[in-house]
């Protein structure tokens, strides 16, 4: 570490506004020198996103604000600057980027609009040379096409496409330091690894420093000098990447970086059955409107999908967004209908089934959704959805009750838990409420629909142990969609690779995972990042070379 | 007659030596385009129907009197008078001849000939009560020659002048015989009259604003005015009559100096006004109106004329006005169904109604005539402030008395719809209704519409058949004079209130207000804007 | 993965609204509530409380300022102010409330059905919208008048217009709860249309139409008002705040109570309503606190 | 683009046969008898019942219906039954000052509106947050006519700065329209501004709290820039939905706010027509304002597309 700290926070304190005042930021300190990358890792609810708005001056002001401490830019207390020297300081000094490529620009001006923007503000640079500024910049940022662009709105861009324009917005004017918010999350893995990339070149170009922001410890061994781990409000633990991955000196650390599954897959299970529970043949799904003034054109969301699942099996769906795994959960379930192709459980054909005739083969074939906050009827208590199925299944109303009762415990709830509203319970809880209840139906096919994407890692690893050992206990076979190669090696035993609707690899896990034959499946495992780091042994690892694709 | 104004004599005068040069004073003013005078009226109503003779609403009346002349008129003690016309009664009284003045022109530029007027009165007597009643009378009605009128009649008729003079409810419009031969149920199209007014047809805009511009052919008569009658000399160069729904809005303008004139102006807003040292605040309807209410004869418990009975004794007349008017100054009790200070004014059979009523008379009534409590379907009018108390108050009396009363409240128009109806009262009927007159339309037995026994075909809303009513009233047409006819009005009113013909509650004057740089106005029963004056 | 930073601004929203903050916010509604009950208990107790009958006249009493006898004074019959306001509490709530019940009780299984039928939604929604265009005043103006005044069909007239914006908000709720998880997850363990309609989407449905209810009853008794300003609303004999204040505009300038204290007590009740309404939105769907009233 | 507009223009004429065939069954199947309305005070019932058939009015009602409707498809809305003026000729003369009313009273109700909740949204919680809250509450509560009455009294009586009534046409010289809408104009808007203000402070917090505000911050940007260039523009679409659904307001407004300041418009028009039982002028006038309410709709939802780029039809 050389120079000066471009950045030095000490015994920041952040509190809820009001006067019954609740610490979010327990007196946390840290530095940051001039072109380093220092990485702020920590689960949901840990502080470090509020820790990234207080060195903007960004706290929401009626909920939030900094108690005392000190927040030192380049020598200058930022918590003592006046709202008009924050404005200044902010693009030209510090700038960051945020999580949601998707929200964080202005859907109804167009980008070089709003890159110009910062020229506007903070240069005197005159107007006839903004343009020409712009276009540098996303060139720089590697956009295709800039005049192009320059008039584009975001609506019309990739995700990838527009996290370049937010990081051509925050380094146009080369500012000292770089706040980047949990950047890459919302992007999926082949554009992360590109964007990551894309940082840390301006980076090197300009010498900014970087406070990155993320949850994904495979992104900190990736990118981080230095890391702090934060846990409610405090860091933990502060140290090189090297050492912190290697020798965790704390239990929290140590935690979580054993809950980070392993890009391994699994050994491989023996099959006990040779039952096909769930099978589906060429299955489509095509969406197009047959409006009278023409309209889209027809997308095919899923093509010629013929996927196989014998009881007590678990076979993984893996995409990136838009490849059409979720259409396939859905259409499994017969949540929409597919337009054409064959959907069979248990050998019964159920593709063209009208709803009432479907009914008895619901119970079947159960799905779990990704979002535990939405799954949940807010107005119903947990022990009323858990029975509800079984009810309308002609299982007497006490009964029920007392089925789920036995349901939340096989999941790890208390039985006394039945009577509660989701709000009272954890995203997490909530999640385990969920598969009781797709559980109370005896089904023979599970699908999870990114079952576990939207927890946290710890959380993730009880939820996923959870679906072993369930299956292990009732032999229930497992859809399990997901994004996350690292979910899918540790519970899958047979993965299929979908792009754009179609099924690209598919077979065990071990061979895909291991030995992809696929340019496209060989693509996504290697932008998984942090993938050199076995996290859960503390050991950098070193991955076979995928096998060469098969010629020809 | 002239208000305020000092020299009535030279005025009268000098109209005709001025007329010409006038006129050629005004088109050089127009040349020079300065302001023409207007004088800004708010009536009573909205114009919405343009056919004087298809309607009996006051408001097309007065239009009719702007834009119309009248074959004959009456002057301020209520006698016909020549008007375009003078006449001529044979010595056996069974032939009147009449015959028109010079100078008479429709607007469109075309004389008014003796078959105009034919035309007119012959459709102005399908439509008109009294005229019908005559028409029963009249042997032939010709054109003798381009200026001479022949009535003939088959037997004797007293009422012939009196009817072709009235003021109210139709008058006699003379209209070209083309648009006169329009039926009398279908609107004309054609506003063409040969009045002191023309009609400014591209800016007549319906139910909100008419506007009339002077006559400059006009050849008034040489007499000064009197009421409708005299001479119809024109001042100003324009009249707009426009309608204000509101009338705190109507009072504020006239304060705020934003109209001239107020046709009627609301009792209880009269102190906003009076305080206004610009506005003048005068009756120039000196009769006034009579209100009265009406029972329906077909349908219990109105068909038994004890109950009837029974109703007019619960009512007075007092409480009726009070409530109605406020102000004293501007009521008056009055026993008379033709209306106090008209020849005929009798109070023959009223005494419980101008005095405090007859509760106790009506309970005994009542009781005698077995009445079992059927409802008494009364039809308030909501939105015609000299329309709303009536109903109130009487339905207060006649509780006290012992009466069931189911209050209808509606608006006025749905009111004229629903007293249509000859259905019961539980259909769509009614029982009981209020209306107002004024007095020229109530003030004989031949013009007043309720005194007709003719049922339900020929009668009034009410439809009381009543044969001996008819057979009075068609002595009364025969008899010839005043005292003969007095006489007889009044044993047609003490039938008329025994068998409760309808309940006359008392007359009442609305005031005009205007503005003091308007002058001229004249006394008459129905507004007219001819010798009004305007200084800028 | 969105969720890690939406848990916290979840947790801001929850910080946001502190025990303390929390009972200062409700100082306004429970104002409006009692109020409201006052009101209330006005018009249900009126006979007990009004001093003379609301319909009695004393012409020589007429528009009197306020006195012992009179204390709001009296109108152009000579009838007590005050008694005819404190009777008409009775028909403006009624007419409100049950203005508000009634497109509730119609709009709500409209909505809900047409939001679940696609081939009843179009049919539905094109009436809803046809009766939606007509001006709603015109439409309460000639119901009135065509079909004979009474409290019931001034109810009635004035409900009419209202039940589009309850079928179309109780249908928009609807469609959206029907991609909501739980109710997939619902069809998935083989609810019934019926059951997934009573469990699942009507419990959404109401909160917000109660909401819009209390607005609706604001409205009501707002148009009752127009209505007798206008001339087709509610006899004299039935007094409401309305007709009480069209009676006495005419005399707005003679005799200012006439309009101003019929008006302070409508106003007084619809701002309770409408402030009821308010918090009722904010306490059972914070995310419909940010949408239109409408 | 053109085919959506199309697509809405199809839409929309059964929603217009809905209104047509309501309308008319409501005003046939109610009592009611224009002639009796014609015919005045004295009239019998046998020249009642000539007036009837004269106008038409004693056909069956199916007749009288495809007659209406056979007159409308040919671009012809009538003639009023009583002042036998056509129903066009009528609208024509009323469109004026109700259009310069209501055109005015928008304008209004945005140029207070708008800003009032921008800056309501901006200080949220605080004073002029309060304050405009309030105000918008208070202007829900106030009957429309009373406050026309209190500001007559207050600014054209008291002040004398206004006159009390009527209409001048724009055409006959700015000053007299203006002193004459100025009144009637802020009356009407009471309740707009109301609305809008309401809309625009929940429109602009929803956006207010949305990313690229906070981008726009991180930017640096002044708070003005922020919430008229980044906020505002964002926050104009359920503004305009509001204003297009507040349209049905004004025009009952309108009624109101016409009388109490004696503007001869439409709303007038339309009060006496369906006190006058003048069916033809009703159905008319009804079949306008649903049209103009299609339209207006129509129009907003098109001006969605110019406001958000992402908005295509």
């Amino acid at each position: 570490m050389s120079g000066a700290d471009v950045l030095k926070v000490e015994s920041l304190v952040v509190e809820t506004a009001g006067e019954a005042t609740v610490p979010i930021l327990n007196s946390i300190a840290f530095s940051i020198s001039a072109g380093e990358t220092v990485c702020l890792v920590g689960e949901s609810g840990s502080g470090k996103s509020v820790t990234a708005l207080a060195v903007m001056g960004l706290l929401p002001k009626d909920a939030l604000a900094a108690r005392s401490g000190r927040i030192l830019l380049g020598g200058e207390d930022l918590l003592a600057a006046s709202p008009g020297r924050m404005r200044d300081l902010r693009a030209s000094e510090i700038a960051m980027i945020f999580q949601e490529p998707m929200t964080a620009l202005n859907p109804v001006l167009t980008v070089g609009r709003q890159i110009q923007e910062v020229l506007e503000t903070h240069t005197t640079i005159p107007y006839r040379k903004h343009r020409q500024r712009v276009l540098d910049m996303l060139e720089q940022v590697h956009l295709p096409d800039p005049a192009r662009i320059f008039h584009s709105y975001p609506h019309q861009m990739s995700g990838g496409q527009r996290q370049r324009i937010m990081i051509a917005m925050a380094l146009i004017l080369e500012p000292k330091l770089l706040i980047a918010d949990e950047p890459t999350t919302a992007l999926d893995v082949t554009t992360q690894k590109q964007i990551l990339r894309l940082i840390s070149e301006l980076q090197q170009k300009q010498g900014t420093s970087v406070l990155f922001i993320t949850h994904d410890m495979g992104v900190v061994a990736d990118i981080a000098d230095r890391v702090c781990v934060m846990h409610r409000g405090h860091i933990v633990e502060t140290g090189k990447t090297q050492d912190v991955l290697r020798h965790p000196q704390r239990d929290y650390t140590r935690q979580l970086l054993t809950a980070v599954p392993s890009l391994i897959p699994r050994p491989v299970r023996p099959e006990d059955s040779k039952q096909i529970v769930l099978e589906t043949t060429e299955m489509s799904k095509v969406y197009g409107s047959r409006s009278l003034f023409g309209g889209d054109p027809p997308v095919a969301a899923a093509k010629d999908v013929s996927l196989s699942l014998k009881r007590g099996r678990t076979l993984g769906i893996v995409g990136e967004s838009g490849s059409g795994k979720s259409t396939v959960a859905r259409c499994v379930t017969r949540l929409i209908d597919p337009t054409s192709g064959g959907i069979r459980v248990r050998g019964q054909e159920i593709s063209d089934l009208s709803r009432r005739a479907l009914r008895p083969y619901r119970k079947r074939i159960q799905i779990v959704f990704q979002d535990p906050y939405r799954s949940l009827n807010p107005r119903v208590t947990v022990g009323e959805s858990i029975a509800e199925g079984p009810i309308n299944f002609g299982t007497p109303r006490r009964q029920a009750l007392d089925e789920a009762r036995k349901l939340l415990e096989l999941v790890g709830l208390p039985a006394d838990a039945i009577g509660r509203y989701p709000h009272q319970f954890s995203g997490g809880q909530r999640q385990r409420i969920a598969i009781a209840r797709a559980i109370a139906m005896e089904p023979d096919v599970l699908v999870a629909d990114e079952a576990v994407s939207a927890l946290d890692v710890s959380v993730q690893a009880q939820v996923l142990a959870l679906l072993h050992e369930l299956q292990q206990r009732l032999g229930v076979a497992i859809l399990f969609i997901t994004h996350d190669l690292r979910v899918a090696a540790q519970i899958c035993d047979d993965v299929a690779v979908m792009q754009k609707g179609r099924i690209v690899e598919y077979g065990p896990a071990e061979t895909v995972l291991r030995h992809p034959s696929e340019v496209y499946t060989r693509e996504l495992i290697e932008a998984a990042p942090g993938r050199n780091w076995d996290f859960a042994n503390f050991r950098p690892f070193t991955p076979e070379a995928p096998a060469a694709p098969p010629q020809g | 007659m002239a208000l305020f104004n000092a020299s009535r004599s030279t005025l009268s005068g000098a109209i005709r030596a001025g007329a010409a040069a006038a006129a050629l004073l005004m088109a050089l003013q127009n040349g020079l385009a300065a302001a023409p005078k207007t004088i800004t009226a708010v009536m009573h109503s909205g114009v919405r129907v343009l056919d004087p003779v298809i309607t009996t609403a006051h408001i097309t009346r007065n239009h009719g009197y702007m834009i119309y002349d009248t074959l004959l008129a009456i002057d301020e003690k209520f006698q016909p008078q020549p008007q375009m016309a003078s006449w001529a009664v044979s010595d056996d009284g069974l032939t009147y001849t009449f015959t028109l003045r010079d100078g008479l022109k429709f607007h469109d530029g075309a004389p008014v000939t003796a078959e105009d007027c034919v035309a007119s009165l012959k459709r102005w007597a399908q439509r008109d009560g009294g005229g019908q009643m005559m028409m029963g009378s009249v042997a032939s009605l010709e054109a003798t020659d381009a200026k001479t009128i022949n009535l003939k009649l088959k037997e004797k008729f007293s009422l012939v002048l009196d009817l072709l003079a009235k003021p109210s409810a139709i008058p006699t419009f003379i209209m070209p015989k083309r648009i006169a031969e329009t039926p009398a149920d279908k609107a004309i199209s054609e506003h063409i009259g040969s009045g002191p007014f023309k009609f400014v047809a591209a800016e007549y805009q319906p139910g909100v604003k008419v506007v009339y511009e002077k006559n400059t052919d006009y050849v008034p008569r040489s007499e000064p005015p009197s009421a409708t009658s005299g001479g119809k000399v024109v001042k100003v160069d324009r009249v707009e009559w426009i309608t204000m729904p509101d009338a705190q809005t109507t009072v504020n303008a006239i304060n705020n100096g934003e109209i001239d004139y107020i046709e009627q102006a609301p009792w209880d807003l009269l102190p906003l006004v009076t305080s206004n040292k610009d506005l003048n605040v005068v009756t120039l309807n000196k009769l006034g109106q009579q209100t009265m209410g009406r029972m329906n004869w077909l349908y219990p418990p109105f068909d038994n004329p004890k109950i009837r009975r029974a109703a007019l004794l619960a009512l007075n007349q007092k409480d009726v006005l009070a409530a109605l008017v406020g102000n004293p100054e501007y009521y008056k009790v009055c026993g008379s169904m033709y209306g106090c200070g008209t020849p005929l004014a009798t109070d023959v059979g009223s005494k419980t109604l101008t005095g405090d009523g007859d509760v106790e008379g009506a309970k005994a009534l009542l009781k005698e005539a077995g009445y079992d409590g059927t409802p008494v379907t009364l039809l308030q009018a909501t939105d015609v402030t000299t329309l709303t108390a009536q109903p109130i108050v009487a339905a207060q009396l006649l509780r006290k008395a012992g009466f069931t009363v189911d209050m209808q409240p509606m608006d006025w128009q749905t009111l004229v719809g629903r007293r249509a109806s000859q259905k019961p009262p539980a259909e769509g009927g009614w029982n009981l209704f209020f209306t107002n007159w004024v007095i020229p339309e109530v003030w004989n037995p031949v013009v007043n519409p309720m005194l007709n026994g003719r049922g339900k075909t020929g009668g009034w809303f009410g439809w009381p058949e009543d044969a001996k009513l008819d057979a009075m009233r068609a002595e009364f047409v025969k008899v010839a004079t005043p005292e003969e006819r007095k006489a007889i009005a009044a044993r047609i009113q003490e039938h008329a209130l025994e068998v409760v013909n309808y309940v006359p509650l008392g007359q009442y004057d609305v005031p005009g207000v205007w503005n003091k740089k308007l002058t001229g106005l004249l006394f008459s029963p129905v507004p007219v804007f001819w010798n009004a004056e305007i200084k800028d | 993965m969105a969720i890690h930073l939406k848990e916290e601004t979840e947790a801001f929203s929850r910080w946001r609204m502190p025990a303390l903050r929390f009972r200062r916010r409700l100082i306004v509604p429970v104002a409006a509530g009692l109020c409201l009950a006052a009101l209330v208990v006005m018009a249900v107790f009126a006979p007990y409380l009004a001093p003379h009958d609301p319909l009695a006249m004393l012409p020589a009493q007429r528009l009197k300022p306020a006195s012992e006898m009179f204390p709001l004074g009296t109108d152009a019959f000579g009838r007590d102010l005050l008694s005819r306001i404190i009777y008409g509490a009775r028909v403006s709530l009624i007419v409100g409330i049950g203005a508000a019940l009634i497109s509730i009780a119609i709009g709500l299984p409209l909505g809900l059905l047409a939001g679940f039928f696609r081939i009843l939604d179009g049919i539905l929604m094109r009436i809803m919208d046809g009766i939606m265009a007509i001006p709603s005043v015109l439409l309460a103006i000639a119901i009135v008048t065509l079909s004979g005044v009474s409290i019931w069909t001034v109810m009635i007239a004035i409900t009419i217009p209202e039940i589009p914006k309850l079928v179309r908000l109780a249908r928009s709720v609807v469609l959206s709860a029907r991609e909501e998880p739980y109710v997939e997850a619902a069809i998935s363990v083989g609810s019934s249309m019926p059951k997934i309609m009573w469990r699942h989407l009507m419990p959404n449905t109401l909160a917000p139409l109660i909401v819009l209810g209390t607005y609706i009853c604001a409205s009501a008794i707002l148009t009752e008002a127009i209505l007798s300003f206008l001339g087709a609303g509610l006899g004299t004999e039935t007094p409401s705040w309305g007709n009480v204040i069209a009676e006495g505009r005419v005399y707005f300038q003679i005799n200012p109570g006439l309009i101003f204290w019929p008006g302070l007590f409508l106003s007084l009740c619809i701002l309770s309503i409408n402030l009821i309404g308010d918090a009722a939105r904010d306490l059972l769907d914070p995310r419909l606190a940010k949408r239109s009233r409408l | 683009m053109l085919s959506y507009i199309l697509r809405r223009i199809l839409a929309a004429i059964p929603v217009m046969g809905v209104v047509a065939l309501f309308v008319f069954l409501l005003l046939r199947i109610t009592p009611g008898d224009p002639a009796a309305i014609i015919a005045g005070d004295m009239a019998t019932p046998e020249q009642l019942e000539r007036i009837r058939a004269s106008l038409g009015l004693n056909q069956p009602i199916t007749v009288q219906f495809f007659t209406w409707i056979g007159q409308l498809l040919s671009g012809d809305l009538g003639t009023s039954l009583i002042s036998q003026t056509p129903v066009t000729t009528l609208i024509g003369q009323r469109l004026e000052p109700t259009l310069s009313l209501a055109l005015v009273a928008i304008t209004l109700s945005i140029l207070i509106a708008v800003p009032a909740g921008v800056m309501a949204a901006w200080r949220h919680g605080g004073f002029i947050d309060n304050l405009v809250m309030s105000g918008s509450v208070l202007g829900f509560s106030i009957p429309v006519f009373v406050i026309g009455y209190m500001l007559i009294q207050l600014f054209a009586i008291d002040l004398g700065l206004f006159p009390v009534q009527g209409f001048r046409s724009i055409f006959s010289g700015i000053g007299p329209f203006a002193e004459r809408i100025v009144l009637p104009a802020f009356t009407l808007s009471t309740i707009y501004i109301a609305l809008i203000a309401r809309m625009t402070r929940a429109s602009m917090l929803d956006v207010l709290g949305e990313d690229y505000i906070r981008t726009a911050r991180a930017k640096g940007l002044t708070e003005r820039l922020v919430l008229f260039r980044h906020a505002l523009r964002n926050a104009a679409v359920p503004i305009l939905t509001v204003i297009g659904t507040g349209f049905a307001f004004m025009i009952s407004g309108v009624v109101v706010t016409e009388s109490v300041f004696n503007l001869p418009g439409l709303g007038r028009l339309t009060v006496d027509a369906i006190l006058a039982r003048d069916y033809p002028v009703i159905q008319g006038l009804i079949l306008l304002t649903s049209f103009i309410y299609v339209a207006v709709n129509l129009l907003i939802d098109l001006s969605y597309a110019f406001l958000d780029p992402r908005i295509r039809y």
